[in-house]
C-alpha cells in the first residue's frame, strides 16, 4: 500500500474550535471533551488539536513540532536547522502512554530563532524563510515531517480518535486563548500521523471537514508559488492557501473568504459598486483559488480564527457565543459540551465567514 | 394573424414547398404514394428567373379581393382570418383568379379551384411549406405591421 | 340613433349592411326587398339550372344574418322618394322614414315589344332565382329552347340548360357572341367552342314575330321551340329616384363615396353608374365585385365613416365548359389605346395600353394568375416600373421590383 | 482527354420507387451530379462529380437517395491502400500538390477519447445544476496578483484587459473568404447571443460586422489583410496568428476567383487578386520580434485590448509557449494538428504537428513549473468536438477552447472536405451568391446557439457530478481525469493517472 501523500486522500470529519475574545487562556480539556459526542464523525485514523498562546515563554521563537521516523533523520534535520537557526530549546513533546495510541514516531519540538546572517544572504523575510525551511524538510527529508511551525502556538496530532489524541498529548495541561480540533474519517489511508489535522504552516492552521472538488486546481495553482503539497489532502492545500493569501498577499481573513468561497456571479451583481469591483477582481485573478465542493473549516492564526463553509454550505457547521467566548463545531452537541449555556447560536451561511479576533494586545 | 411570409433572399428555388404542399393536401400519409407519377397542383408555387427565386401562396389579405368577387359565396374568411374555399359552393367561375393580385389561386386538372388554406390541421403547428422549407425562406408568423 | 333604409336586397344591400355595422352597431336598418328571398348571388341562377349550385347554397349570407345585424326586412317595392321629408313610399302605400338611404334596386330584364310575343306560352326572362325555378318547371328532356340574346345572360342560360333539354338555340342581332365584352376574333373562338359543346347559333339575326311556338326570323327562317327565353338586356331600376329629381345617366350617378346627387341618399350595385378609372368616364359596371365593394363603401359612409371606392373597373370571368375568358377594364382599340397581343395554340391574350398604363385586357384560354393583370388595371400602375413584356408571357411577380415583392410577400396586405 | 485512372469515390444509390422526380437533388447539387432526363422520365447521376456532401440526401423529401462509398476497389493491399494509389494517379494527372480541407482525417490517437472524467460518490456530493447555480464564466487575460491598496486600504481593482466569456468556448478563426458572409454573420450573431467571441480569421472584418465588436477577436496574420487602426480597435481582443494546426509553417491562400467586391474591400486587396499569406510573418523571425509586434499592437490600441498569440501545436510547443508567455502576450492560443482549414496541402495537413491534448498538458505544466501560468490565459483548439472534450481540456489546464469544425457542422457542414473547391453545397465555404444564400444566418445563429447551449448544459452536468459549481475550479484540475489504454509516457505528459489508480 502506498503511503499517504502519494495519492489523493479525501476525508470526512468533525471539527471544533473555541476562542476567548479577551485573550483569556484556558486548557484544552473542554474541546477534547467536545469531540466525544462527535465520535462517529471520526474513524480513529486521525485526530488533532491546535492551541494558540500556548508557549508564552517562547512566544518570540518559531515552535517547530516534528515527527521523525528514525534517529538518523532526526540528526540530519537538526544539522539542517542548526545551520539556519539558533535552537533555543529542543525537547521531546511530552506524551501520556495510553493503550488507544500506539506506534508513535519520535515526536520532537524546537524553539527557533533564525540566524540573521542566513536571512540576509537569502534576502528573505524570516517568515518566508521559515516557510521554505518547512517546505524543504517536508519535501526532501524523508522520514521527517514538520507539523507545526508558528510562534506561540502548536499543533498536536496523531492516529487515533481525537479525544484520545488530546489525552495522549496531555493538552489538558496547556493553556491557550484559542483551540481548534479535528477528528478524521479518511477514506483512503491506513492512517499516518502527519496526515492528521490540524495542518499548518507558520501560525496558520486549518481543521477541515469536507472534500473539495477543486483540489487539484487549487493545488496546481498554489504550487506555482513554492508550496509543495506532499500530503494530497484538502487541509494541506487550504493551509498553504491561507498562508499565501493572508501572509504573502497581505489579505484579511474576510478577503480570503471572498476568494476561496467566492460569491456567485449572480450575488456579485447585486452588490455595491465597490464590492462588485473587488469581488470581480478577486474572481478574476484568484479564480484558481475558488474552492468548490463541501467544506467547513476553521483557520487559526495568531490572534484569531475564521470559520467558513463552502458557498453552498454542503457541510454542517454551527457557531455560538457566550460572554467573551466563541465556539465553532460541526454539530451543536459539541458546542453544548464546551458551554451548555450560550448567548447566541447560529449556523453561518455558505460562504459567509465567521471571523473572531482576540482583543488587540491580549495575545 | 399568423401568416405565411416568403423571404426572397433566402429562397433557394428548391421547390420542396410545392411538393410538401401537394403532399399535405393529398390526404395520404406517404409522400411517395401521394406524389409518385403525379402532376402536382400545389397551392404554393415557386416563381423564378435567373438567380431570383421565391415562393408565392395566398396572402390571406385583410380585405381579400377574391372574396369580394366570389359569385357563389364559396370564398370566405374564417374567424382566424384564413381565407378558405367551400368546394360545395364553388362553381368554378374563376372570378377569384381574375381578382387575386398575387396570382395565388390555381386549379387542378379537374378545374377544382385551389388555394392555400393553411394546412394547419394536417401538418401540426405550421403549414407544410413552412415546416419543410430547408432555409427558413417561408415562415409562418405574426406580421410585423 | 340613425334610421338606415336600404332599398333592394341583393349583394350590394348585404354589403351595405356590413358597411354600416362596421361603424354603427346599434341603429336600425330597414331592408325593402322585392323578392321574398334573402339576398342571393344572382349569377348562380344558371349554375342552379346546370346542377352545380344547390338551391340552399345560393344565399349571400348565413340564415341569421339579418337578425344578427338587427335588420328589419319589408317585402315591397319602392315607388317614390321624398327627399324633403326623407321618406320612401312603397307600392303598398306605406311610407318609411330614413336618415340615410341606400338604393340597391338592381335592374330588371328588358324585353322590347315583339309581334306575337303574347302568343308564346312558355316564355321566361332569366334574372332571378324564381325565373330559374319557373324554367326548370317548364322544360323537359325533349324541350327545344330558344334564347334571344347572345350576351352573358343568354349564354349562361344556354349553359345551364344544355344537358337538361333536347336543344338550345341562341339568336342575336349582333354578329358575334358576347358583343359587349369581346371583339370579333375572341368572340369567334368562344362561339366555336360553344358550338362544339352543342349550342346552336343564329347570329346577325333575331326573332321578329312569334306564332305560338314558332319564331319567325328577320332573315326569313323560322325556328320552332318549346321554351323561349328573351335575354336582350337589363335596365336599372331607377324610376322612383329619377322622379324624385336625382341625377341619372343610364343609371343612378354616384361619386366615389357612393353618394347620389340627393343628400343622404346613396346607391350601389347594378343600378348605379360610377367612374371607371380604366375608361375615364362614369358608366354602369354591373358586376358582383363592384356591387360588394360599392355596397360596403356606401354603408360605411352612411354610418359616418369615411371610405371611398375609387378604382372601379369592369371585370368579368366567364367560363363555358372548360373554356375560360377573363376581361377587365377598357379594351376598345380606340381612344389612343395600343394593343399588345400574345397568342398561343389554346389561348389569346390582348392587352390595351394607354399612357403607359394597362387599361384593359381580354384573355381567352390561359387565364392563370390573371389577377396580376387586373391589379395593374385597378391600380393604374405605371408599366415602366416593371418588365411588362415578360409579364405578358407569364403573369407572376418576377417582373416587379424586388422591393415591391418584399412588400407584397413579406408583409400584411 | 486521356483516361485519368480515377474511380468515382462515391456511389449515388437512388430508390427509383421512392423518387418522385421532384428534382430537388438536381437543383441543389452545385457539383451537377444529378440530372433529369425528361424523355426517359428518370433521374441520372454523374458520380465522378460527387463529393459526398449529403446535401441531396438531406433535402430529398422521400429519402430516395443514399450516397455510399464506391465499393469498386483495387486489389487489397495493406501497404498500397486505395487512397494512396488514387493520390498517385491524381498527382500523375496534374503534376500538382494535393489539396484538402478541414482537419486531419487519419487514424492518429484521439486522446480525448482515452481520458475519463471523475464523479462524486458518498464522500462528496454531486451538485444538481437544475437546483444550484453552476458557473461557466471565464476571463481571459493576464492575472497579476500584486495586491495594491489605496490610502483607505481598499484594494485597487484595475486589471489588464480581459475577454469575458459566458462559457469557456470561442469560435476560432475562419476568414471571410474562406467562409461565406452568411457563415460569418451566423458566428457573429451567435457569439453575441451566447456572450462569447468569434474570430475574424485573417480576412479582415466586413463593415457590417463592426457592430459585433464586443464579441469579435480580430486577427492579424502574416498577410495583414484588412488590418488597420479601426480594425484593431473594433474587437474585444487582437490575435496574432503565427500558425495554424492544419498547416503549421505555411500561410493561407485565397484564390482570386473568390476575391469579389465585398471580400476585396474587407481584405483591402484588389478584386480578383490571389490573397496569399506568407509562411512566416516577415517581421517576426524570432521571439523578440514577436514581442515587438505584441507591443506595437498594444501601443496602437492604447493597452485596451488583450493580445492573443496563436500557434500551431508543434514538437517543442512547451518552450514556444513559455517564450510567448514572456513576450507580453495576454493569451496563448494553441491549435492542434487536427484543426480544420479551408484549404491545405494534403501532405502537410496529414503529417505535421502534434495532438492538442499533449500540447496543452505540456504547455500548462511548463508554464506552471516556470511560475508564469498567470501571465497568460491558455486557449486550445484543433478538434474540440463536444462538451466532454471541453471539460477534459479545462481539466488539463486550458482556460477556454476554440471550436470551428464543430461550429461549421452545426451550420450544416457534412465534412466532405472539399472546401477548396468553393462549391460548398451548404453555403458555408463558398462565395457563390447562389450557394451563400443557402445558409440563412438566422438559422445558422440559432443552430450555433442551440449547440453551445446544449454544451453548456452538458458542461454544467459534468461539473455538477464532479461536485464543482464553477468552471475555474475545474481548470487544471487533472485529478478529475484518468487515462485508459495509455502508456506511461502518455500519462506522464498528460499529467494524469491511469484509471484504477
Amino acid at each position: 500500500m502506498r503511503r499517504e501523500g502519494e495519492f489523493r486522500n479525501p476525508s470526512g470529519c468533525a471539527i471544533a474550535a473555541e476562542i476567548s475574545r479577551e485573550g483569556r487562556r484556558f486548557s484544552a480539556e473542554k474541546i477534547i471533551e467536545s469531540m466525544i459526542p462527535m465520535h462517529d464523525r471520526s474513524n480513529g485514523l486521525g485526530g488533532g488539536f491546535a492551541g494558540y498562546g500556548i508557549y508564552p515563554k517562547y512566544k518570540d521563537f518559531y515552535a517547530f513540532h516534528l515527527f521523525y521516523d528514525h534517529r538518523h533523520i532526526k540528526k540530519e534535520v537538526e544539522e539542517y536547522l542548526k545551520e539556519r537557526y539558533e535552537i533555543v530549546l529542543s525537547e521531546e513533546i511530552p506524551t501520556r502512554k495510553i493503550p488507544e495510541i500506539t506506534d508513535e514516531p519520535i515526536i520532537w519540538r524546537y524553539f527557533l530563532a533564525p540566524l540573521k546572517s542566513v536571512l540576509r544572504s537569502a534576502q528573505l523575510d524570516e517568515k518566508e524563510f521559515t516557510a521554505r525551511v518547512v517546505m524543504h524538510i517536508n519535501t526532501h527529508m524523508k522520514g521527517a515531517y514538520v507539523f507545526s511551525s508558528g510562534k506561540n502556538m502548536g499543533a498536536f496530532k496523531a492516529v487515533g480518535f481525537p479525544e484520545d489524541v488530546g489525552r495522549f498529548y496531555m493538552l489538558d495541561e496547556y493553556l491557550g486563548y484559542a483551540w481548534t480540533s479535528h477528528g478524521r474519517y479518511p477514506t483512503n489511508t491506513p492512517g499516518w500521523w502527519g496526515g492528521s489535522h490540524p495542518f499548518g504552516l507558520l501560525d496558520f492552521t486549518v481543521v477541515h471537514n469536507g472534500e473539495i472538488s477543486s483540489y487539484d486546481a487549487n493545488r496546481r495553482f498554489i504550487e506555482m508559488f513554492g508550496y509543495k503539497c506532499t500530503l494530497q489532502t484538502d487541509t494541506e492545500v487550504m493551509a498553504y492557501i491561507a498562508d499565501f493569501l493572508l501572509r504573502r498577499e497581505g489579505l484579511s481573513p474576510k478577503e480570503m473568504a471572498e476568494i476561496i468561497a467566492a460569491p456567485f456571479w449572480s450575488t456579485i451583481e447585486k452588490k455595491s459598486e465597490e464590492d462588485k469591483a473587488r469581488l470581480t477582481y478577486f474572481r478574476t485573478i484568484y479564480s484558481s483559488l475558488l474552492m468548490t465542493g463541501p467544506f467547513s473549516i476553521v483557520v487559526g492564526f495568531n490572534g484569531g480564527l475564521m470559520a467558513l463553509n463552502d458557498r453552498l454550505k454542503l457541510r454542517s457547521m454551527v457557531a455560538a457565543e457566550k460572554d467573551d467566548m466563541v465556539y465553532i463545531a460541526s454539530e451543536e452537541t459539541a458546542i453544548r459540551i464546551m458551554s451548555p449555556e450560550v448567548d447566541r447560536i447560529w449556523s453561518p451561511a455558505g460562504g459567509e465567514p465567521a471571523i473572531v479576533n482576540v482583543k488587540e494586545g491580549a495575545y | 394573424m399568423k401568416r405565411v411570409y416568403v423571404h426572397e433572399e433566402w429562397c433557394l428555388g428548391c421547390h420542396l414547398c410545392e411538393y410538401n404542399c401537394a403532399f399535405a393536401n393529398s390526404g395520404l400519409s406517404d409522400m411517395v404514394k401521394a406524389l409518385k407519377n403525379q402532376k402536382i397542383t400545389p397551392r404554393i408555387h415557386v416563381e423564378e428567373g435567373g438567380k431570383i427565386h421565391y415562393a408565392v401562396s395566398c396572402r390571406h389579405c385583410e380585405d381579400p379581393m377574391c372574396i369580394k368577387g366570389c359569385i357563389s359565396g364559396a370564398m370566405t374568411k374564417d374567424k382566424d382570418g384564413t381565407v378558405t374555399i367551400n368546394h360545395d359552393k364553388c362553381v368554378g367561375c374563376l372570378s377569384c383568379m381574375l381578382l387575386c393580385p398575387y396570382g395565388c389561386i390555381t386549379t387542378d386538372e379537374n378545374e377544382t379551384v385551389l388555394k392555400c388554406e393553411l394546412c394547419l390541421k394536417n401538418s401540426c403547428g405550421a403549414p407544410a411549406c413552412v415546416q419543410g422549407c430547408p432555409n427558413r425562406a417561408i415562415v409562418y408568423e405574426e406580421a410585423e405591421v | 340613433m340613425m334610421k338606415y333604409v336600404i332599398i333592394g336586397n341583393g349583394p350590394a344591400a348585404v354589403s351595405c349592411i356590413d358597411g354600416i355595422r362596421s361603424v354603427d352597431k346599434n341603429s336600425s336598418i330597414n331592408v325593402i326587398s322585392k323578392e321574398a328571398h334573402p339576398a342571393y348571388f344572382r349569377p348562380l341562377i344558371s349554375y342552379y339550372l346546370e346542377g352545380k349550385s344547390k338551391a340552399e347554397n345560393i344565399y349571400c349570407r348565413d340564415e341569421d344574418f339579418y337578425e344578427k345585424n338587427g335588420c328589419e326586412t319589408v317585402i315591397g317595392e319602392a315607388t317614390a322618394l321624398d327627399q324633403d321629408n326623407k321618406t320612401v313610399t312603397l307600392k303598398s302605400g306605406d311610407s318609411i322614414v330614413y336618415d340615410k338611404l341606400c338604393i340597391c334596386t338592381g335592374s330588371s330584364p328588358f324585353v322590347p315589344p315583339m309581334k306575337g310575343l303574347e302568343t308564346v306560352e312558355n316564355q321566361y326572362t332569366f334574372l332571378t332565382i324564381d325565373d330559374s325555378f319557373a324554367i326548370e318547371k317548364a322544360i323537359t328532356k325533349d324541350s327545344r329552347v330558344l334564347i334571344i340574346g347572345a350576351g352573358l345572360i343568354g349564354l349562361k342560360c344556354a349553359e345551364g340548360l344544355r344537358d337538361r333539354v333536347q336543344s338550345v338555340t341562341v339568336c342575336d342581332l349582333a354578329p358575334r357572341v358576347l358583343s359587349s365584352i369581346l371583339d370579333d376574333e375572341c368572340a369567334a373562338i368562344v362561339q366555336k367552342h360553344l358550338e362544339d359543346c352543342g349550342i346552336s347559333f343564329s347570329l346577325s339575326d333575331t326573332a321578329e314575330r312569334f306564332e305560338g311556338n314558332l319564331a319567325f326570323m328577320k332573315n326569313g327562317g323560322a325556328i320552332p321551340f318549346d321554351v323561349l327565353v328573351p335575354a336582350l338586356g337589363v335596365r336599372p331600376n331607377i324610376g322612383f329616384f329619377k322622379e324624385a329629381g336625382g341625377e341619372c345617366g343610364r343609371a343612378i350617378v354616384v361619386d366615389n363615396a357612393m353618394q347620389t346627387s340627393i343628400e343622404n341618399v346613396y346607391a350601389a350595385g347594378d343600378c348605379v353608374e360610377q367612374y371607371d378609372i380604366s375608361f375615364g368616364e362614369k358608366r354602369i359596371m354591373a358586376l358582383l365585385p363592384n356591387a360588394n365593394i360599392g355596397g360596403y363603401t356606401a354603408g360605411v359612409n352612411m354610418a359616418g365613416g369615411e371610405t371611398s371606392f375609387d378604382n372601379a373597373v369592369p371585370m368579368n370571368s366567364i367560363g363555358f365548359w372548360g373554356l375560360h375568358m377573363m376581361t377587365a377594364g377598357t379594351y376598345a382599340n380606340d381612344g389612343g389605346a395600343r394593343m399588345i397581343e400574345e397568342k398561343g395554340e389554346n389561348f389569346v391574350k390582348r392587352f390595351f395600353i394607354k399612357d403607359n398604363k394597362l387599361i384593359g385586357f381580354i384573355i381567352i384560354g390561359d387565364v392563370k394568375s390573371a389577377g396580376i393583370y387586373t391589379n395593374l388595371v385597378r391600380n393604374q400602375t405605371d408599366l415602366s416600373e416593371l418588365d411588362f413584356d415578360s409579364l405578358i408571357k407569364n403573369p407572376n411577380l418576377l417582373p416587379f421590383s424586388e422591393k415591391n415583392r418584399r412588400k407584397t410577400l413579406g408583409g400584411v396586405v | 482527354m486521356a483516361i485519368n485512372f480515377l474511380l468515382p469515390e462515391f456511389e449515388v444509390e437512388r430508390s427509383d420507387y421512392r423518387c418522385i422526380r421532384c428534382r430537388v437533388c438536381e437543383r441543389q447539387c452545385a457539383n451537377q451530379v444529378h440530372r433529369y432526363d425528361p424523355d426517359a422520365d428518370v433521374m441520372l447521376s454523374d458520380e465522378t462529380k460527387c463529393v459526398d456532401c449529403q446535401r441531396c440526401v438531406c433535402l430529398c423529401p422521400t429519402h430516395a437517395l443514399k450516397i455510399k462509398k464506391n465499393e469498386a476497389a483495387f486489389r487489397t493491399n495493406a501497404n498500397w491502400k486505395q487512397n494512396t494509389i488514387l493520390e498517385i494517379y491524381k498527382q500523375a494527372n496534374t503534376g500538382g500538390v494535393l489539396l484538402s480541407s478541414m482537419g486531419n482525417p487519419e487514424p492518429f490517437p484521439v486522446y480525448w477519447d482515452k481520458i475519463l472524467i471523475n464523479a462524486s460518490q458518498v464522500t462528496n456530493p454531486s451538485i444538481d445544476p437544475l437546483r444550484e447555480p453552476m458557473e461557466t464564466r471565464v476571463f481571459l487575460g493576464k492575472k497579476p496578483h500584486e495586491i495594491e491598496r489605496d490610502e483607505n486600504g481598499a484594494i485597487k481593482t484595475e486589471l489588464p484587459p480581459q475577454i469575458e466569456l459566458e462559457l469557456p468556448v470561442m469560435f476560432s478563426a475562419m476568414s471571410y473568404g474562406s467562409i461565406s458572409y452568411n457563415a460569418h454573420k451566423s458566428l457573429a450573431t451567435a457569439a453575441e447571443a451566447l456572450g462569447i467571441c468569434y474570430n475574424t480569421g485573417e480576412g479582415g472584418l466586413h463593415e457590417d460586422f463592426y457592430r459585433y465588436g464586443k464579441n469579435t477577436i480580430v486577427q492579424v496574420a502574416s498577410g495583414r489583410f484588412g488590418v488597420y487602426k479601426d480594425y484593431l480597435e473594433a474587437g474585444a481582443a487582437i490575435e496574432i496568428k503565427m500558425g495554424q494546426g492544419a498547416k503549421p509553417g505555411i500561410g493561407g491562400h485565397l484564390p482570386g476567383a473568390k476575391v469579389g467586391e465585398d471580400i476585396s474591400k474587407t481584405r483591402m486587396i484588389p478584386e480578383g487578386s490571389d490573397a496569399i499569406s506568407p509562411a512566416p510573418h516577415h517581421d517576426i523571425y524570432s521571439i523578440e520580434d514577436l514581442r515587438q509586434l505584441v507591443f506595437s499592437l498594444k501601443e496602437a490600441t492604447e493597452y485596451q485590448k488583450p493580445v492573443i498569440v496563436k500557434v500551431a501545436a508543434v514538437h517543442n510547443i512547451a518552450a514556444i509557449a513559455s517564450g510567448i508567455a514572456r513576450s507580453g502576450a495576454d493569451i496563448i492560443a494553441i491549435d492542434g494538428f487536427r484543426g480544420g482549414t479551408g484549404a491545405a496541402p494534403t501532405r502537410i495537413r496529414d503529417n505535421v504537428g502534434i495532438p492538442i491534448e499533449l500540447a496543452l498538458a505540456a504547455v500548462d505544466k511548463r508554464l506552471r513549473d516556470e511560475g508564469i501560468r498567470q501571465n497568460v490565459s491558455l486557449v486550445v483548439g484543433g478538434s474540440v468536438r463536444s462538451a466532454s472534450d471541453i471539460v477534459k481540456a479545462i481539466a488539463l489546464g486550458a482556460d477556454a477552447c476554440y471550436i470551428a469544425t464543430s461550429a461549421l457542422l452545426a451550420l450544416g457542414c457534412h465534412l466532405c472536405r472539399t472546401c477548396q473547391s468553393g462549391k460548398c453545397n451548404w453555403g458555408i465555404a463558398t462565395q457563390d451568391p447562389e450557394l451563400v444564400k443557402r445558409l440563412n444566418p438566422e438559422t445558422g445563429k440559432e443552430r450555433l446557439v442551440n449547440l453551445l447551449t446544449a454544451w453548456k448544459h452538458e458542461i454544467k452536468e459534468m461539473m455538477g457530478l464532479m461536485g464543482i459549481n464553477s468552471i475555474e475550479a475545474l481548470r487544471g484540475n487533472r485529478l478529475m481525469l484518468r487515462g485508459v489504454g495509455l502508456n506511461e509516457k502518455e500519462l506522464e505528459i498528460l499529467g494524469i493517472s491511469h484509471a484504477g489508480e
